[in-house]
């Protein structure tokens, strides 16, 4: 099973069923192709000079960015930094104003759309849990499933052995399996965090975006969503946005601060913790 | 290494809706018949020709019912525009008719009363055909599905959601009203069409025909029954339902509710289509009122009584309120608005899920040691997220 | 031809009348008043008779034959005023015949212009200035050379500038076929100044050519008369082009005005609450129902202060609809926040019972609301277009209501209240907004609004129990269209419609047009999913 | 487990729905029963209420007079709520569950095409009160209302008249549907008969409930401008009439100027209009509330009367109207042809009422003809009063007998009785 979470697979669904049908066509862009994802220069992602402005506000000012394969990044920032504005733009919910964001070498996120962007490999947690509540556990992680997700399938998907066995191993990794069945609008919000993580990892996503996993969660959870993500790190590429300072410690990557839209600071936790900018964004206000 | 599909089909609904199908199936097909047919007039058993139209049209509404809450219920989308479809299902076959009437009219001409009214001298090239059964059959299903996959389209492609959605449904179906009641359009303006003959050759008033036309209904519920049933089981169904609950998460796990959403709008209305088509021939006339907003909000209020995201709630919603309408119009028929604006109020207020949801609550009530079945959706998260 | 011997007919009719007017002195004598026994153009007769021979008596047997009481038997004309019978060329008493024996003269149309033609002859010789005025006007209207005498008469006499610029035109409409090319000239000049589109017809057809191909000649010999005339039709054509233009554009702000107040209501309560009210039809409905009663009221208790019975129906209808809706709101509406879809069942039906209980209280039919003397009329722009003075008055009654409401919003603690909890009912609540009497009042004023806006329908549309239904699909159109909770959207969206709307119609009939309103609607929706003014961010979807 | 439940309820549900129509059929045997099929909801409860009131005001009458046959009649009144559908359902539970022996109702032309089928084949009998297009001849239906000839023609020759004002240019002006376009179009052919060529007729409809008629106005005095005498034949049919109206009166188109005749405001419409700046405006009808005559006057007195007795709303104003004393003298010539026939049987019911007499209230002696089911009707030509009634202008010497079959439509020539 672990085999399967090596980030080389290609995300190419039409390679397997031919293209063209009425529900596959794709409507808002230029058909994308998703292909194989080159990582040729070790770089999963690079956003340059984006640009996004609301009514004149520049929620992403200039933002150059690169995060590397395998890598786990942490972004900090005061409120209203971007961060969450960033994710939207990687996942193509927002499109930039200006500037370029890759997937890979090849892949132009900016010209694809969500589910293009999520079925090419980059799974995402938002700020909120957002979990089918009316699904049970089990049904979330099913539905979150890598596999074929076009209309035709799903009408008449089964579950294989070998994927009934994948869920099992994430219910277990996430500490979901006591609750398989249970519907995920009665978990705790600690639990429904652990759940949505647990999503993304069905996905087999190569690049994970997780805004502020730890929100909600005891210590004890914390520590244990630490180890996980540390854990995952070298097979997938993550990056966590997260104000909790101990968390971000404890995950002991490069952190990239963001201000006003733009990059202000980069390096180890301590470097940015020094530098005086820093302070004074964090301490000023 | 895959269950074959009817096997998965049948496992869909258990082993007690099967039978219970199988019951309804009987009467439909054997104990109607024979009721009406048979049965001489007089006795209790027998069954009046009027009580076999309006059930038959009650059945035509129950599919209506049933097609919108495929939609509504499962996918959160509120159409006010669902008459339309039903309506063009039935144009497309008042078509047929219209033909079938052949040179029977009151000007014994080839061609439809109205059009020799207008100096028509042949028919419109969009009337070519439909003199033909099996195309009026296809048309009953392409039109509706044809305007409902191209609306559909550029409505979802373009993330219309809630109130605009239903908004502008509403714009559609009004306007295709308006078009409709010209003359000029070619489908007899506010009369529409009436007074049929015939169809495939048999007189559509006889007794038989209109079991026929009864146990066609019966039979299309039941398949829309089994149909919407296997694909809320599916895991089509439980996407669907994602989408209504929390759209933007399902598009970051890879699934485009574009095609998800035209695929369940589009065979909504193709249901609503086939509806429509074997409701003019049981009513005798279609007309473009039945485009009119008021009655595709009824449509929804239907679906609203019976209970949203229950296909049995939607059958009893349309059988409760147009049973209450038929009733309350004889016998109370200036206060009958009373009654019926009441239960709407009295069903959205108090019955949240509608009749089938009280039922349900009942039913745990006398079953208080049992847990609560866990499958069922909370319904003020269900329709939180449907509106989100 | 059928012109002309139109005119000859009535000039012999004229001259007639003349010599018996010589003949007559105090009183009017018999003679004239034969024609009334006799068959229609008899009785026309007469009366053109009665006002080329003026006078008091004249006039009374007008009066009479106006307010349908005069009345013939035996070639006998006679005036009935109540049981009393009078000769009515003596206005002495008669008591051989019972009031109730008269059989009176039938007052149609034909007669009516007659009367109005004969009344204004009379006054336009002895009238007040403003009397003058409008009978000038009047006979400018139907200006025939049998009326010439009559101009001319009253031209010498006439001081006043603007009674006379009226009366040579009237007389130039006339000189237009006369022999003397002078006059013509002088005609075709005089009436450049005029903005009548038959006016603007007759002197077209004096610069184009009558007959076929190279048969053909000029329908005015003079050169120099078709050169004046041609200058007067570019005058007037200018102007003509300029007044239908205005009018155009006035009728598409008149039918956004009313589009607005419609849908005003509707974008409070359902940009504060989400809440879809299928029963703000129903408000409009309420509103109107209330100046009906308002007026009623005035009628029976203050039928002098009648014309200011709108005034008063304004905050009647306001408050009236506000309570409605404020127990419309406890009742049901309160239940379903946060559930947009299921309030639209439950306030359908709502609406069902809204309407049925108008229905059974007031009746099914349409109730009548006359407009109070100061919006009755227009003001006559020329070429035909008359701004209505109702339809003035609606488009400032809209822009008053919604400055009102803009200062509410944007100048109150209240209107901060209502936009914190349109922009984030949570936050809002956190932060000691107290959401719920903020529901109550902020749907209170929506609701009053939309009985503002019945009292402004009850003034140009019909008051009946489903008039409210007419107005819920165009008014969820605004709202939508502009962006909910925006009342800026609403009013572009408002005025926008109107004016694309009237534009359509122009061009391509009522029933297209309002088919491509429809469609243009869903289309722009496609582009502006969150209509014109959208929120826009990262919360805007949510 | 939840199925099993669901589909037993579908199974108790498709039962009662089956049961429901059984117990509706009972009924006494010593009355006979009288289907009254006019909406009271919707739409057209605006015009059909009055005529539901009408048609109970006089089997009231029937009733203290003896009843029919000996026997009481007993009036079932249903809400088919101004939609069509409905309305064939209720004639057939009318007629089937009910066994009524006659309905009396319908007013719109669609509602009208939606019952005929169900009259057809249960072989029942309909009265249809309203004025109407024409081109339609049923065996199991009377229409008491005027065809086209007894309406529109006599309407638009008055126009045509020195009398009426000599116009020579037309406005055809309706809303879009069946009776206005069918109308209109054998009033065109009428015109071109008379000469008056197609430049000089101007055709325009509106949707239903239109509500804005300032572009049309405006339009209809630029046609007027052109110099010939104008006039407008409105075939706008309900709420669109009282905006149209004000609309008219406040942009000064005055009834001596651009004359309005309307086949589709009476009485009962003028009542939510005010009416001082209409005065002039014309209306042609089979009758008039303002007719002088006994038996009118009477007619009157018995439904203000009948009003105030049953609580209907705003009592003291009601009026009467055309199509309210076409429902009166159909039910009282079917009154008539039950006795002549000694039996309620449709048929020879039907054969009974051919050439049936009845003194109308609008004071002439109306013949049922004795082929085509119309009435012979007379004409009259009301101008608008201040207080909401019409002055008759002009009146027909004698009823006019109807032709259903317009001959001003091609194809018709052949077409005479049934």
């Amino acid at each position: 099973m672990t085999a399967t979470l090596t980030p080389e697979r290609p995300a190419a669904p039409e390679d397997d069923h031919g293209s063209g049908g009425l529900w596959e066509s794709e409507a808002t862009t230029s058909r994308v192709r998703v292909e194989g994802l080159d990582l040729t220069h070790k770089v999963i992602l690079y956003l340059e000079e984006i640009t996004v402005s609301f009514d004149g506000f520049k929620a992403l000012n200039n933002l150059s960015l690169t995060i590397d394969a395998g890598e786990l990044r942490c972004i900090i920032g005061p409120n209203g930094a971007g961060k969450t504005t960033m994710m939207d733009v990687i996942t193509g919910k927002t499109r930039p104003d200006s500037g370029t964001a890759f997937f890979g070498q090849t892949l132009d996120l900016t010209r694809m759309t969500e589910p293009q962007i999520a079925d090419a490999g980059i799974g995402r947690k938002f700020q909120k849990p957002t979990v089918f509540e009316n699904h049970t556990v089990f049904e979330n992680f099913e539905l979150a499933m890598k596999a074929d997700k076009r209309v035709r399938h799903s009408l008449f998907a089964e579950l294989s052995g070998e994927e009934l066995d994948h869920i099992a191993s994430v219910l277990i990794q996430v500490r979901l399996d006591r609750y398989a069945n249970r519907q995920a609008g009665l978990l705790s919000h600690g639990q429904k965090q652990w759940l949505e993580i647990g999503m993304l990892l069905m996905q087999k996503p190569q690049l994970l975006l997780l805004d502020e996993p730890v929100a909600g969660m005891t210590d004890e959870e914390t520590e244990r969503t630490a180890e996980l993500f540390v854990s995952l790190a070298g097979k997938h590429s993550l990056v966590v946005v997260e104000h909790d300072m101990k968390f971000v410690e404890a995950l002991g990557g490069k952190v990239t601060v963001l201000c006003d839209g733009s990059v202000l600071a980069e390096g180890s936790l301590a470097s940015v913790q020094a530098d005086p900018r820093v302070i004074e964004v964090y301490l000023g206000r | 290494m895959r269950t074959p599909l009817t096997l998965r089909l049948l496992q869909s609904t258990p082993r007690s809706g099967w039978l219970a199908l199988a019951i309804f199936a009987a009467v439909a097909w054997i104990g109607v018949p024979l009721a009406h047919l048979v049965v001489p007039e007089g006795h209790p058993l027998y069954l009046s020709a009027y009580t076999v139209s309006l059930v038959g049209k009650i059945l035509c509404y129950m599919v209506v019912a049933v097609a919108m809450d495929l939609i509504w219920g499962y996918a959160g989308i509120l159409s006010l525009g669902h008459g339309l479809f039903f309506a063009l299902g039935g144009y497309a076959f008042g078509m047929y008719l219209m033909r079938q009437i052949g040179r029977d009219g009151s000007y014994g001409a080839d061609l439809p009363d109205f059009m020799v009214f207008l100096d028509w001298k042949e028919l419109p090239w969009y009337w070519l055909g439909s003199d033909s059964f099996l195309w009026a059959i296809f048309l009953t299903m392409a039109l509706p599905g044809v305007v409902a996959f191209i609306f559909g389209y550029f409505a979802f492609r373009s993330r219309i959601k809630g109130v605009y959605f239903s908004i502008i449904t509403q714009a559609l179906t009004y306007a295709a009203m308006l078009l409709f009641f010209r003359n000029e359009t070619g489908f007899g303006g506010n009369n529409g069409f009436t007074d049929f003959k015939r169809i495939l050759g048999f007189d559509i008033t006889s007794g038989a025909t209109r079991v026929v036309l009864f146990a066609l209904s019966a039979t299309l519920l039941m398949l829309c029954l089994i149909l919407g049933r296997y694909l809320i089981r599916s895991r089509f169904g439980r996407v669907l339902a994602s989408i209504r609950d929390a759209e933007s998460r399902v598009m970051f796990i890879g699934y485009n509710p574009l095609h998800y959403k035209l695929f369940i709008w589009t065979l909504s209305a193709i249901l609503c289509g086939l509806a429509g088509a074997l409701y003019v021939p049981q009513v005798g006339i279609i007309n473009p009122s039945e485009m009119s907003p008021a009655n595709s909000i009824e449509i929804a209020v239907w679906v609203a009584v019976g209970g949203r995201g229950t296909l049995i709630g939607a059958v009893i919603g349309a059988g409760i309120v147009s049973l209450a309408k038929s009733f309350f119009t004889v016998t109370v028929p200036e206060y009958w608005p009373f009654f019926l604006g009441g239960i709407f109020i009295v069903v959205t207020l108090y019955l949240p899920n509608g009749v089938v949801g009280l039922w349900r609550r009942l039913w745990a009530q006398r079953k208080a040691t049992d847990a609560a079945p866990a499958e069922d959706p909370t319904p003020a998260a269900a329709i939180k997220g449907a509106t989100a | 031809m059928k012109f002309l011997s139109n005119f000859v007919f009535r000039l012999g009719l004229w001259c007639a009348a003349m010599a018996l007017a010589v003949s007559a002195h105090a009183a009017v004598h018999p003679d004239t008043l034969v024609g009334f026994a006799g068959d229609f153009s008899g009785r026309i007769a007469a009366i053109e008779a009665l006002g080329a021979e003026g006078g008091d008596d004249a006039r009374r047997i007008l009066d009479a034959l106006e307010a349908g009481n005069l009345g013939v038997i035996d070639n006998r004309v006679l005036i009935v005023e109540g049981d009393t019978v009078l000769d009515a060329a003596s206005g002495e008493a008669v008591t051989d015949i019972l009031a109730s024996e008269v059989d009176t003269l039938t007052v149609n149309n034909r007669i009516r212009r007659a009367l109005s033609s004969a009344r204004a002859a009379l006054i336009l010789i002895s009238g007040s200035q403003p009397e003058r005025l409008a009978a000038a006007n009047t006979l400018g209207e139907s200006a025939s050379p049998t009326l010439l005498p009559l101009f001319e008469r009253a031209l010498a006499a006439e001081e006043d500038a603007s009674v006379r610029a009226v009366l040579i035109r009237a007389a130039a409409r006339v000189n237009l076929t006369d022999p003397d090319p002078t006059l013509r000239r002088k005609a075709a000049q005089d009436l450049g100044s005029v903005t009548d589109p038959a006016v603007r017809n007759l002197l077209a057809a004096l610069v184009g050519k009558t007959g076929e191909g190279s048969a053909a000649t000029w329908a005015e010999p003079d050169a120099s008369v078709r050169e004046a005339a041609a200058e007067s039709l570019r005058a007037i054509d200018r102007r003509i082009t300029l007044a239908q233009s205005t009018g155009t554009i006035f009728t598409g702000l008149s039918l956004g005005s009313i589009l607005l107040l419609a849908a005003l209501g509707l974008a409070i309560t359902y940009g504060v609450m989400g809440v879809i009210n299928m029963a703000h039809g129903e408000l409009l409905m309420v509103g109107a129902y209330a100046t009906f009663v308002v007026q009623g009221l005035f009628r029976t208790y203050l039928p002098n202060w009648i014309d200011a019975y709108v005034i008063v129906a304004l905050p009647v209808a306001f408050t009236i609809a506000a309570l409605v809706g404020v127990v419309m709101e406890r009742l049901v509406l309160r239940h379903l926040y946060g559930r947009p879809l299921e309030s639209l069942l439950a306030t359908w039906g709502l609406s069902l019972v809204l309407i049925q209980a108008a229905r059974v209280i007031f009746g099914p039919q349409n109730l009548e609301l006359a407009n109070p003397t100061w919006m009755s009329g227009g003001i006559d722009l020329g070429a035909g277009v008359v701004l209505p003075f109702n339809r003035i008055v609606i488009i400032f009654f809209a822009g008053f209501v919604l400055l009102l409401l803009w200062m509410m919003m944007q100048k109150t603690r209240l209107g901060m209240f209502v936009r914190a909890v349109t922009q984030n009912r949570a936050m809002a609540g956190c932060v000691g907004v107290p959401t719920a009497r903020v529901d109550t009042l902020a749907f209170a004023i929506g609701s009053g609004v939309a009985g503002l806006g019945g009292v402004a329908l009850s003034q140009i549309a019909n008051v009946g129990p489903a008039m409210g239904q007419g107005y819920i699909v165009d008014a969820f159109m605004v709202v939508v269209l502009g962006g909910v909770g925006q009342l800026a959207g609403a009013v572009w969206a408002a005025l926008g419609l109107g004016v694309v709307s009237k534009f359509l119609e122009g061009w391509a009939g009522a029933v297209i047009a309002k088919i491509l309103v429809l469609l243009f609607i869903i289309i722009f929706i496609q582009k502006r999913p969150q209509g014109i003014f959208a929120l826009k961010g990262r919360f805007a979807d949510d | 487990m939840h199925s099993r439940r669901h589909f037993i309820k579908a199974l108790v549900l498709s039962a009662s729905i089956a049961a429901i129509g059984a117990p509706l059929g009972a009924h006494a045997a010593d009355t006979i029963k009288v289907g009254i099929l006019h909406s009271l909801s919707g739409t057209m409860a605006i015009s059909e209420t009055a005529l539901k009131n009408t048609a109970l005001l006089a089997i009231e009458e029937i009733n203290a007079n003896g009843g029919v046959l000996g026997k009481q009649l007993e009036p079932v009144v249903v809400d088919p709520a101004s939609d069509w559908p409905l309305f064939s359902e209720k004639a057939r539970q009318l007629i089937s569950q009910d066994k009524v022996a006659v309905v009396f109702g319908c007013w719109t032309s669609v509602s009208r095409k939606s019952v005929n089928p169900v009259f057809k084949e249960l072989n029942g009998l309909l009265f249809y009160p309203v004025q109407y297009e024409g081109e339609e001849l049923e065996k199991n239906v009377f229409y008491t209302g005027a065809a086209p000839n007894q309406q529109a023609i006599p309407a638009v020759e008055y126009l045509l008249s020195e009398e009426g004002g000599a116009a020579k240019r037309f406005v055809l002006l309706g809303t879009d549907y069946v009776y206005p376009r069918t109308t209109n179009k054998i009033l065109r052919a009428f015109l071109h008969a008379k000469g008056v060529k197609n430049e000089d007729i101007y055709e325009e409809y509106t949707p239903f409930g239109h509500s804005d008629y300032q572009t049309i106005i405006a339009n209809i005095k630029k046609f007027a401008a052109a110099g010939k005498k104008t006039a407008v034949v409105s075939t706008i049919n309900g709420d669109s009439n009282v905006p149209f109206y004000k609309e008219l009166g406040n942009a000064g188109l005055k009834a001596t100027d651009v004359p309005v005749v309307a086949f589709s405001v009476g009485e009962e419409e003028l009542r939510g209009v005010d009416t001082k700046p209409l005065i002039g405006h014309l209306a042609a009808w089979n009758y008039f509330e303002s007719l002088k005559n006994p038996t009118n006057d009477a007619f009157i007195a018995k439904y203000k009367d009948w009003a105030k007795k049953n609580g209907v709303p705003n009592a003291d104003s009601v009026v009467t109207n055309d199509p309210m004393e076409a429902t009166y003298v159909g039910i009282n010539l079917w009154k008539q042809a039950v006795e002549k026939a000694g039996t309620t049987d449709t048929d020879k019911v039907i054969a009974a009422l051919s050439g049936q007499t009845f003194k109308a209230p609008s004071g002439f002696t109306l013949t049922l003809d004795k082929t085509n089911h119309h009435l012979h009707k007379p004409v009259f030509i009301g101008e608008v009063r201040a207080d909401g009634q019409f002055d008759v202008v002009w009146k027909t010497k004698a009823p006019i007998r109807a032709q259903p079959w317009s001959p001003y439509i091609a194809g018709n020539e052949s077409k005479q009785g049934l």
